[in-house]
């Protein structure tokens, strides 16, 4: 079994940003992304009813570089303004040269 | 029919009475929710459904019928926005952002209120001109271009705001509808008016349940924001309300369809504004956008408004 | 018609054949399936719908009329968590928490079984009574708070789940929408007829479908369960069918309402019950009570038991 | 009606508007969309009631008058792979897994190409046969298994894929809904008959702006993949439709029914096809295809197509 | 790149507890969480139509402390009877300090 | 607290393979799963709407053993003509010799 060791990143964000942060990601080098739709609570208080926009939870496998390229323009673009969390863990993916 | 008459028949509409259940319900902790692909379909219903008649309406109605009401509705809607946002300036003390948020649901519409006054203005036996629906789609959008105007002077995310305001879904399907209204005519209506006709204000009554549901949600927000926001959706609504009524008048309305422009002008919107704002002003505060406009100015119309409203058209008008 | 026909004619209905539709639809391992947004979609309205009419139909009755029946209906409602309780503990001799939780789903009501009773009775040309819906909301609520007093001694989430249940969305919309039918009565009927009253039997078509799956996916388990099991939920709903057919007729409803009170009280909750008891009673085991209630009871009432209680209730009545 | 005012009528309905309107959304970037749950739910909707019809049609047809259509039918969807397979092979030079793929969509048949050519023969005044549920039926299974026949050799995944169409949600509610709409009959159709039968052209409308989203999501793979591919589309819809119509007439058909069938033939499936081929032969190209059916001749259909089969059955048998 | 190592909890549970769940974590510490609906299969069979109750996935970023007494909570109040299952992963978050 | 280190099996696939993957896993040792529906983009394309199908996210708790079987049952039937993507992570699992 190949097995590559990479990153998985996730944000989770409010539905709203979704297109915007699909382009981010992939002008930043990311090769695909699965997302799922959530609802949550942080520190921007409840986001479940649609008034008030759902969240979406995106996941990207991607190299350690482009993850932290890809974290940098969260932190500062979307960060101030947005109900937006982050956070990196270590995957390992089949096949996994196809994604970097 | 008397004032007080008149009220309680609009209270005790289905439609009114389930946007205070929904309220019960989320008040007592039930829970009762809607799926949110099941609001998605209705409002995608609802929307859809006013633009096909609306259009199917103005198929034969003269150009020159309309025309007044036009113009007068697209200078409604691109006055609007002022008197909003410097009221949010002056009276509520808030930031330029979010007072031009303010200003951008204040100086749309929404399209629920607008249903009701209609049904309103129906049951007591006035009818409102069949153009209306065209109305609101001239009044949704200017507004918020201007109020988003007034929020940023630098361009930046402005033209991704306007493009989000005009291929928004509830312009694209109250066009659409329109325009499809337009072009099929009676022979479509025929066709599809058992399902976009009949069954509508039982949708109508579903969506307000949940609406109410939603709103109810915001009073612990309106807690916080206080009392000024209070006043601050009421009079606007009022002051609107009664411009609406005026210049719908001026430019030859019926009584009943003077109410409704009414109605509409003292909306504010909770579809189309959100999403541009949120896009073209992110450092706006939606809990207060979203409170002024849903659990103040909409309930606000939805009970004393419209009767207001429709009293004052006939008083001046009738 | 003589009971054949009556057979025949209640099992040809597009709702039971739908019901068989979906069981096959399982078993042929189809990829049919119902979202979940849907299911839920289809149940807000029924339930609503059920109300509603309901509280149309109570806005001119007088209270005389509807007292003794519903008084007779809250006995009922007290009384039949016992002989499910004991029936349990003795002829299944499963533990007290299993047995408390079976009482709730026996002490509670069907809200299909309930409309499926009211289509027969009036397809072969009998009136229940209009205030039917009311009933079935006394029905819903008391035996399931007798049963989980049955199960738990100690409080601890008795009054978490008593919450539960009276807050519940079928209980907030079933008299919800007695509420709003009682308030806006004819005028409000009017209005919304054409989407809560005119298309209800065609959307419960639809459900029946779902429920037909859902249930065949329990009948491995009941394989596993057993045949005492079988027994125990058509016993059960024949004895408190008989049960409430006497009552309903002891209380003047006419053979119509007593056959639709009988069905009613031999149906099982699939709804209300089940929320209640997985909080209450955590150790209680969803597969007896579930499968007893989804796939004995329901399809015993919807296919035998209804024509049974309307014959019983024309025996001694008509 | 001259050949013009025909398209005209086509053309100007609220479906095949919705159907340009779901594109222009599309091309515009608008974020309406439909939750995926509201697709489904309408597509068991359209499936089921066009089955239930049938059949409650069927119930009062005499077998002699239904056997000829259905036999023709059936050697239709027997026959109708093998041109597709061909063309695909020889004038678009795909592989052999490409080509099955292509004859299984074209050897099975669109629900809502049935249903749009079904509505312009009643609104041009014709009437076609009440039976023609039972030949969509007919013609959706025959064809598919015959094309996966075509692409594979060894059995493998074929059996797989052949429980897959037979069981599939599209066969499944159709079939079964004509099952019920059998055995119901004018009784059952009462009952229901505002729910299955009154709204939903109103439905289809709304099926058809999602329908012309997913097709404008398609457009830029046409660009890719060629205008070879809309020779293909066109041509084998025209080979296949005039099939259609003068077989029809051939079995005894009236012109109006003569012109559906013409139609159903000319489609290409869009819902069970696709499921059937992914497993039955995941190396085929999905872009090819799905392009092809939903991008291609399901619009050339829709708007042209339609009119001319009922130009043709009424030149040659009116 | 300010990345601060914390700990994700995942907690797939019957929806049924969605109310109870979150009241649980919020008061033992986590500052925020997000949740997707599920279906899946264990040891008390599958869980997917909406009688026998759908499940939900219950994720929290928190520090160890917080997701040690979670976890505690849940093995005590919830293991015994319902459908639970529980697990901790390492991650790095942006602007981590606001999870803790 | 017992915590069992245990493999985090995570595959994203097309949705028509739901049933088949979970016969797949379950025949090579997984003793459960929790699956989420997804959207998503990678080397196919955009997967989002109902015709082209839409995407699960499947995830399954299982021992190191387990998950080096799965993936290479991925990699021979799957890999080659559907869209799938799969990834394994380090995990510590409450009670986790229940899924073992
Ligand atoms: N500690 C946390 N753990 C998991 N998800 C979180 C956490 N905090 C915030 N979120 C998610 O991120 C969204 C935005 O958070 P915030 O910007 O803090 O309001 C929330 O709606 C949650 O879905
Ligand atoms: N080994 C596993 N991997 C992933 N999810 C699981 C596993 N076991 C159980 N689950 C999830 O946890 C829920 C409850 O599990 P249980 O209590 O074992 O029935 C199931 O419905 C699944 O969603
Ligand atoms: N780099 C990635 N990160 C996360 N998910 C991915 C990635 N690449 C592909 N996927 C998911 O896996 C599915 C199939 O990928 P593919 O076979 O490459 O088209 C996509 O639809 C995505 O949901
Ligand atoms: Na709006
Ligand atoms: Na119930
Ligand atoms: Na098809």
């Amino acid at each position: 079994m190949n097995l590559v060791p990479l990153k998985l990143l996730t944000i989770v964000a409010e539905s709203l940003l979704e297109r915007r942060l699909v382009e981010e990601i992939k002008r930043l080098g990311a090769k695909g992304y699965t997302i799922v739709p959530a609802r949550g609570e942080g520190s921007r208080g409840m986001r479940s009813v649609d008034w008030e926009g759902q969240n979406i939870r995106l996941e990207t496998i991607v190299s350690e570089e482009v993850a932290l390229k890809i974290l940098e323009r969260l932190q500062e673009a979307y960060f101030p303004h947005y109900a937006v969390i982050a956070y990196v863990e270590n995957v390992f993916v089949v096949r996994g040269e196809k994604y970097v | 029919m008397d004032a007080l008459e008149l009220l309680r028949l609009n209270f005790l509409s289905p439609m009114v009475l389930a946007y205070f259940l929904g309220m019960a319900a989320r008040l007592l902790k039930s829970d009762l929710a809607f799926p949110e692909a099941l609001y998605t379909a209705i409002s995608i219903y609802l929307l859809f459904a006013i633009g096909f008649k609306g259009g199917v309406e103005l198929a034969h109605t003269p150009l020159a019928v309309v025309l007044l009401p036009a113009l007068f509705t697209l200078a409604l809607g691109l006055f609007r926005p002022f008197p909003a946002y410097f009221l949010a300036r002056r009276f509520l003390g808030v930031s330029r952002q979010d007072a031009a948020a303010l200003a951008a649901h204040y100086g749309s519409v929404s399209a629920v209120t607008f249903l009701a006054a209609l049904t309103f203005v129906q049951a007591v036996g006035h009818t409102a001109e069949g153009f209306m629906p065209t109305l609101v789609a001239l009044l949704e959008v200017p507004g918020i271009v201007v109020a988003l105007l007034l929020g940023k002077r630098q361009s930046g995310r402005l033209s991704e705001a306007l493009h989000e305001v005009l291929t928004g879904k509830s312009v694209v399907l109250m066009l659409g509808g329109l325009l499809i209204g337009l072009l099929s005519g009676e022979a479509g209506m025929e066709r599809v008016k058992s399902f976009f006709v009949d069954p509508y204000q039982g949708v109508l009554t579903l969506f307000l349940l949940d609406l109410g549901m939603v709103a109810a949600s915001r009073l612990s927000v309106l807690r916080q924001v206080g009392f000024r926001l209070v006043l601050f959706g009421v009079g606007l609504a009022l002051f609107h309300g009664v411009l609406g009524v005026y210049l719908g008048l001026k430019a030859g309305l019926s009584v009943g369809g003077a109410a409704v422009l009414g109605a509409m002008s003292a909306s504010a919107s909770y579809i189309a504004a959100p999403a541009a704002v949120r896009i073209a002003l992110p450092e706006a505060n939606p809990s207060l956008y979203l409170t002024a406009s849903l659990a103040v100015t909409f309930p606000f119309n939805l009970i004393l408004g419209i009767p207001i409203y429709h009293a004052l058209a006939k008083a001046i008008g009738g």
